[in-house]
């Protein structure tokens, strides 16, 4: 072996970078917009789902006089609505139906879109043609519009309001999962595993779809954010179930009074703007944590 | 054992356009690759000879013709038929990055085919006959570890033939496998894919545009040209005979690395021959005689 | 010997704190083709970007220091370093232009390759469009393209890779500049039809006199059309001399080791079986 | 020409496949349009009445033989009537469809222009202060749900600056001999706060798909052939680099119109904008079907046509896909 070794090897010897490790990660981490989102998203799941552990009181309770603006003396911390509820309360209390709605609908997004991308992008030809005809139809259907439809004649529950997201979003992740996958399989290290003698469940599996993770994982993040604010924007219009007041369905309650009660619309709505925005941050920051041709630089 | 390694018969691939017409990529070739032998196949884009290591390869599928390893025909096994095939035959492509799964250490590529043959179980068995086919390949054995993107041009091409390797096949198919490279690591990875047919008694089938590298490692050589092989011979021959006019022409065409054999250039324009053909037609086919021992060249 | 059409002096580009070129120095003469060659990374190609002040453009390149001195028609030179902006773009495609490697790419595919060749020519001539329109089908017989009115209407896309590199000559040409940079003008072609470029290029510089800097890292192409070169390493200058001179007894280690790498056709004759690289150890050079 | 023809075939197929769908829709929903008229003006009628306005709707019909009858009354512009807006369905959207495709065009524009303008600036400059802002702005417009957008904009322009009108397309009081131009300008005016708060999220998505668009243009062999040429870097710009650099924006406008119109019913409903939108709303409150269907169809059309214009000033603007063949 030794004589192989001085024929070879003398160009190739310059310095190698470290073993990385936890790369990802560090990332992540250095990217302070990220973390930021990380944190934010972490103090809204804190407000939604452990803080009315601790607060029992009704939500719906009368506590101070009508539209008490917020920081007022006696008054709740963020003031009344115009039936004097606590907004504070109520707008904790609607963090979970909004995040709820939203999850489901958007595992349903990935999943639909996931699927059908893949197929159409590994099998290709008449496969592909057919799924994309279907995909394109969905995709010119009018998102909220079809939603309103849907749950106008189906009713408000929260499956049909998922369903209706689903149905009109999963669109654009099955165009991207499909020319992910087709990239992928054209690409030398597919050829070499099937060259190997992998076979095509192996290939799809273990070979492209961890090459495809990266992606529909910052796409899950913007979906979700997507569909938060799908959610948000249905029950403004009122469809959405009268006994969870949910962020967008107070906005849309309050929003009569708006002129003399600023607080109760603004205060929801931020915190649907707060929701998606730390998603979308730590989306963008899963964006370059993950592409490890990113990495080192 | 059969009299050659590998051996196609009137291999044929023909890829219908959506306009009727047909791009007829490889029309009849017959080649035979012996035992520790390097048979090289040259010529311009569009001639087909990436196509034919593809279909060798088995990773497309013929229109018609064969393909016989060690004597048995390969050609219609499906691919847990073809698995075994695999074990003596692989490849190795031209852009040693994206060969390479980017998401994975060089490490698990390498050990991957074992893995899918059975032939080792995760453990230290495997970390040690990984590591020392990193070290046959002049790579160091920490080097498992690492990503792709972490090595230079010539290092990933290390780790290619590494993973080409694993299973110890007879047959190794290198479709340009050295042309990304820069000149120096270019003759570095030449050199080491030479001491390790000796070694490990290897035959290549290498598909390459350039005609110096052929000559100093070739034993044989087939020049295609529109699909079909125009000419193929011992090396020596081709090289200091050249019969067929489209032989000729590359040999005048290509550059030679020394000034003392500078050549007047004619002011030539001319297109390379697309092998897109309108529908119903085909093209003519050669008719291969011999002109010396085992030189073969297309009737013009 | 004549005064140097080109010179450039200590030149030194860095990208933030790396050095992308350090401290170059060579000379170029008119009517002369010389070749900068180097492997990836050498830092060749920054070179030929540095003297048309292309570099520092949408990157964060920086020529650090050096000098660029071209000699101007009335003998006078000038440091195309401290050129203004304005007057770098009355030399580019005028006094000095340029071909690239991929002729793909770098024919713009929205426009047809006659406008294309006609904006240049009206860039630096004071001419109608018509008239422009007629020096472009000039240059487009010039560079032996055939049926060249109909190739003028057509979009980039629909030419072949040899037609469209000899579009991009045509268009570095039409100006008439007394020196054209080839950036690896031939590196994507094939090996027949870059033998129809090279001549076509050889028999140009005859007509026109022009100086041809020819950057390559294919020592074949070096051999057979430059008459001087200069050897980079890691952004570095290693040696420069005649190419007969250096072909035949290269002063550097690294050139020496660099043209043992290299397969010289023919270079097999009599020999029956393959032969190894007889390569030269860089380690510590 | 034959792949424009292919494409308007395709989009025609496309309207038919949304119009069965909406039939589909109504046929296998829960409590059909009979329950929605008994809550409405019928009131209690009897069994008799019902039964008869069953026939005359042709529910006693098969499934085929209500859809061709639904097929057949869109295709002749009957989409039903509204039992609580008392005329035809038609008579109800008609008025509607200009006030929305003005507001939609009104902030694309706005979002397409100013857009491709701050990304491309964003572009020249990758380190800029203006590039990395890009992506935060781009993040917080994405974030910020449309309504809310518009709510604090008529809080803080309308009411308590006073700068712009808030509600409606014309002002109330305008008097009815207003001339043309009046009118016109008094649109403009309320037509600002709508498209700004439309706009703001496509102005953020555009203006980070152009940067990326351009950036990759500006790196380019072709942009280093032109600055070579010694072409003056405006031109470089604009000539060489926008035409190659909205080739990717054009084909996302297409697909993002449904969007658009989307939200833009939001935007209708905080603006009390007289469009096909607010319709849409006021049908939701009144559980008015047909009205909402006959919406869905008339939008779905109009994404499909936005998507046909897309698609032809594609190939208007790309030779490669104008003269065949990509290479």
């Amino acid at each position: 072996m030794t004589t192989l070794r001085d024929t070879t090897t003398l160009a190739d010897t310059r310095e190698r970078p470290p073993i990385e490790r936890y790369q990802g990660l560090r990332m992540f981490m250095a990217n302070k917009a990220a973390v930021l989102g990380a944190i934010l998203l972490g103090v809204i799941l804190i407000i939604s789902y452990i803080l009315p552990l601790f607060i029992t009181t009704d939500k719906l309770a009368y506590v101070a006089s009508r539209h008490t603006p917020p920081l007022t003396e006696g008054g709740p911390i963020l003031g009344t609505d115009y039936l004097g509820r606590d907004v504070a309360l109520i707008v904790m209390h609607g963090g979970s139906t909004t995040l709820e709605v939203a999850g489901f609908a958007a595992l349903l997004i990935i999943f639909v879109g996931a699927t059908i991308g893949a197929f159409a992008g590994y099998y290709g030809g008449m496969v592909d043609r057919v799924l994309m005809k279907v995909t394109e139809f969905f995709q010119v259907l009018p998102g909220l519009l079809f939603a309103l439809v849907v749950v106008a004649l189906f009713g408000a529950s929260t499956a049909t309001i998922v369903i209706a997201i689903g149905i009109v979003s999963w669109p654009p992740i099955a165009r991207q999962t499909r020319s992910e996958f087709m990239k992928q399989k054209g690409l030398e290290y597919v050829k070499a595993a099937k060259a190997i003698g992998a076979s095509n469940a192996r290939i799809i599996l273990r070979t492209i779809l961890p090459n495809t993770f990266p992606i529909l994982i910052v796409q899950s993040t913007l979906t979700m954010g997507a569909a938060i604010l799908f959610e948000a924007g249905l029950a403004f219009l009122g469809l959405g179930d009268p006994n969870n007041l949910s962020w967008g369905y107070y906005v849309g309650l309050n929003r009569q009074y708006f002129l003399t009660n600023w607080w109760a619309v603004s205060i929801p709505g931020f915190m649907v703007f707060l929701t998606v925005l730390s998603l979308s941050l730590i989306g963008d920051g899963l964006q370059d944590a993950i592409n490890p041709k990113l990495r080192g630089r | 054992m059969s009299k050659y390694l590998l051996e196609t018969e009137g291999l044929t691939k023909t890829f219908p356009l959506a306009d009727g017409s047909s791009v007829h990529a490889v029309e009849n070739v017959s080649i035979q690759v012996n035992h520790s032998e390097t048979l090289a196949i040259v010529g311009e884009s569009g001639c087909g000879k990436s196509t034919l290591a593809n279909l060798v390869c088995r990773l497309l599928d013929p229109t018609s013709g064969r393909v016989k390893l060690n004597g048995e025909d390969i050609t219609s096994l499906n691919t847990t038929a073809m698995r075994p095939y695999r074990r003596e035959m692989q490849m190795i492509f031209q852009d040693p990055y994206a060969s390479l799964d980017p998401r994975r250490t060089v490490g698990d590529s390498v050990s991957e085919p074992l893995l899918i043959h059975g032939q080792a179980k995760r453990g230290a068995e495997l970390q040690d006959r990984v590591a020392s086919l990193f070290s046959k390949v002049g790579l160091q054995e920490d080097d498992m570890e690492r990503f792709p993107h972490q090595f230079s041009g010539g290092q990933r091409q290390r780790v290619c033939i590494a993973r080409a390797l694993t299973l110890a096949p007879k047959l190794v198919i290198a479709d340009e496998s050295v042309s990304a490279l820069d000149v120096s690591v270019q003759a570095q990875v030449i050199n080491l894919m030479m001491d390790l047919q000796d070694e490990m008694k290897l035959s290549y089938l290498f598909i390459t545009h350039d005609l110096a590298v052929v000559e100093r490692m070739a034993h044989r050589v087939a020049v295609m040209y529109l699909g079909q092989v125009v000419e193929i011979g011992p090396r020596a021959a081709v090289f200091e005979n050249p019969t067929h006019s489209y032989t000729r022409k590359l040999l005048d065409a290509a550059p030679i690395a020394d000034p003392r054999q500078r050549r007047e250039r004619p002011l030539l324009t001319g297109e390379i021959p697309s092998p897109r053909w309108p529908k119903g037609e085909a093209p003519q086919l050669v008719n291969l005689v011999e002109v010396g021992d085992g030189h073969l060249v297309a009737k013009e | 010997m004549d005064q140097p059409l080109l010179s450039v002096r200590n030149l030194t580009v860095k990208f933030g704190e790396f050095k992308a070129i350090d401290g170059l120095s060579f000379d170029l003469y008119p009517g002369k083709t010389l070749a900068v060659v180097g492997e990836s990374g050498s830092g060749k190609s920054v070179t030929a970007l540095s003297i048309m002040r292309l570099v520092e453009l949408g990157t964060r390149a920086k020529v650090a220091e050096g000098e660029v001195l071209l000699r101007r028609d009335d003998g006078s030179t000038i440091d195309l370093l401290k050129q203004s902006e304005r007057a770098m773009r009355s030399i580019r495609g005028n006094d000095i232009s340029m071909v690239f490697q991929e002729p793909l790419t770098s024919l713009n595919p929205v426009y047809t390759t006659g406008d294309q060749v006609i904006e240049t020519i009206r860039q630096h001539r004071k001419t109608t469009r018509r008239d422009a329109a007629k020096r472009a089908l000039e240059m487009f017989e010039k560079v032996r393209i055939p049926r060249p009115d109909k190739v003028m209407q057509d979009y980039p896309h629909q030419l072949s890779g040899g037609m469209r590199q000899r579009v991009m000559i045509a268009m570095a040409l039409s100006c008439d500049p007394r020196l054209l940079i080839a950036d690896e003008p031939t590196t994507a072609l094939d090996v027949t039809i870059q033998a129809q470029m090279l001549g076509l290029m050889k028999s140009l510089q005859q007509e026109t006199g022009a100086a041809v800097m020819l950057i390559t890292h294919d020592m074949g192409v070096v051999a057979e059309v430059a008459d001087d070169m200069v050897v980079m390493r890691n952004s570095k200058f290693v040696e420069s001399g005649s190419v007969y001179d250096i072909f035949e007894k290269p002063g550097a280690a690294y050139t020496r080791a660099l043209l043992a790498s290299v397969p010289r056709l023919g270079s097999m004759k009599g020999k029956t079986e393959p032969e190894r690289f007889d390569l030269v150890d860089r380690e510590g050079m | 020409m034959l792949a424009i023809a292919t494409k308007i075939g395709e989009s025609l197929l496309l309207i038919l496949a949304v119009l069965v769908f909406n039939f589909v829709l109504v046929y296998i929903a829960p409590g059909s349009v009979i329950d929605a008229l008994s809550a409405g003006s019928l009131g209690d009628a009897s069994e008799a009445q019902i039964e008869a306005v069953r026939e005359r709707l042709g529910l006693d019909k098969s499934f085929f033989g209500q859809l061709f009858m639904y097929l057949g009354n869109v295709l002749q512009g009957d989409f039903g009537y509204s039992p609580i807006g008392n005329r035809p369905v038609v008579e109800m959207i008609a008025p509607r469809i200009f006030p929305t495709l003005l507001l939609a065009f009104s902030a694309l524009t706005f979002a397409v222009t100013i857009g491709i303008a701050i990304g491309t600036a964003a572009a020249r400059r990758p380190d800029s202060f203006l590039s990395s802002g890009l992506t935060v702005f781009a993040l917080i417009g994405f974030a910020m749900p449309v309504f809310w957008t518009g709510i604090l904009l008529i809080l803080v322009f309308g009411v308590w600056l006073d700068w712009l009108p808030v509600a409606g397309m014309n002002d109330l009081r305008m008097s009815s001999r207003a001339g043309f131009f009046e009118r016109a300008v008094d649109t403009a005016e309320h037509l600002i706060l709508p498209t700004v708060s439309l706009g703001v999220i496509f102005l953020a998505t555009y203006a980070r798909l152009a940067r990326a668009s351009m950036m990759e243009v500006l790196q380019s062999d072709y942009i280093r052939t032109a600055r070579a040429k010694g072409l003056h870097e405006s031109k470089v710009l604009f000539k060489h680099g926008l035409r190659n650099g909205i080739i990717p924006i054009i084909t996302v406008l297409g697909l993002e119109f449904g969007i658009l119109l989307s939200g833009a019913i939001l935007v209708e409903t905080v603006f009390a904008w007289p469009g096909l939108g607010r319709l849409a709303f006021e049908a939701v409150l009144n559980r008015d079907t047909n009205v909402l269907l006959a919406i869905l169809t008339m939008v779905s059309v109009t994404v499909i046509l936005a998507n046909l214009l897309t698609d032809i000033v594609y190939r208007l603007v790309d030779p490669r896909i104008r003269t065949g063949g990509r290479a």
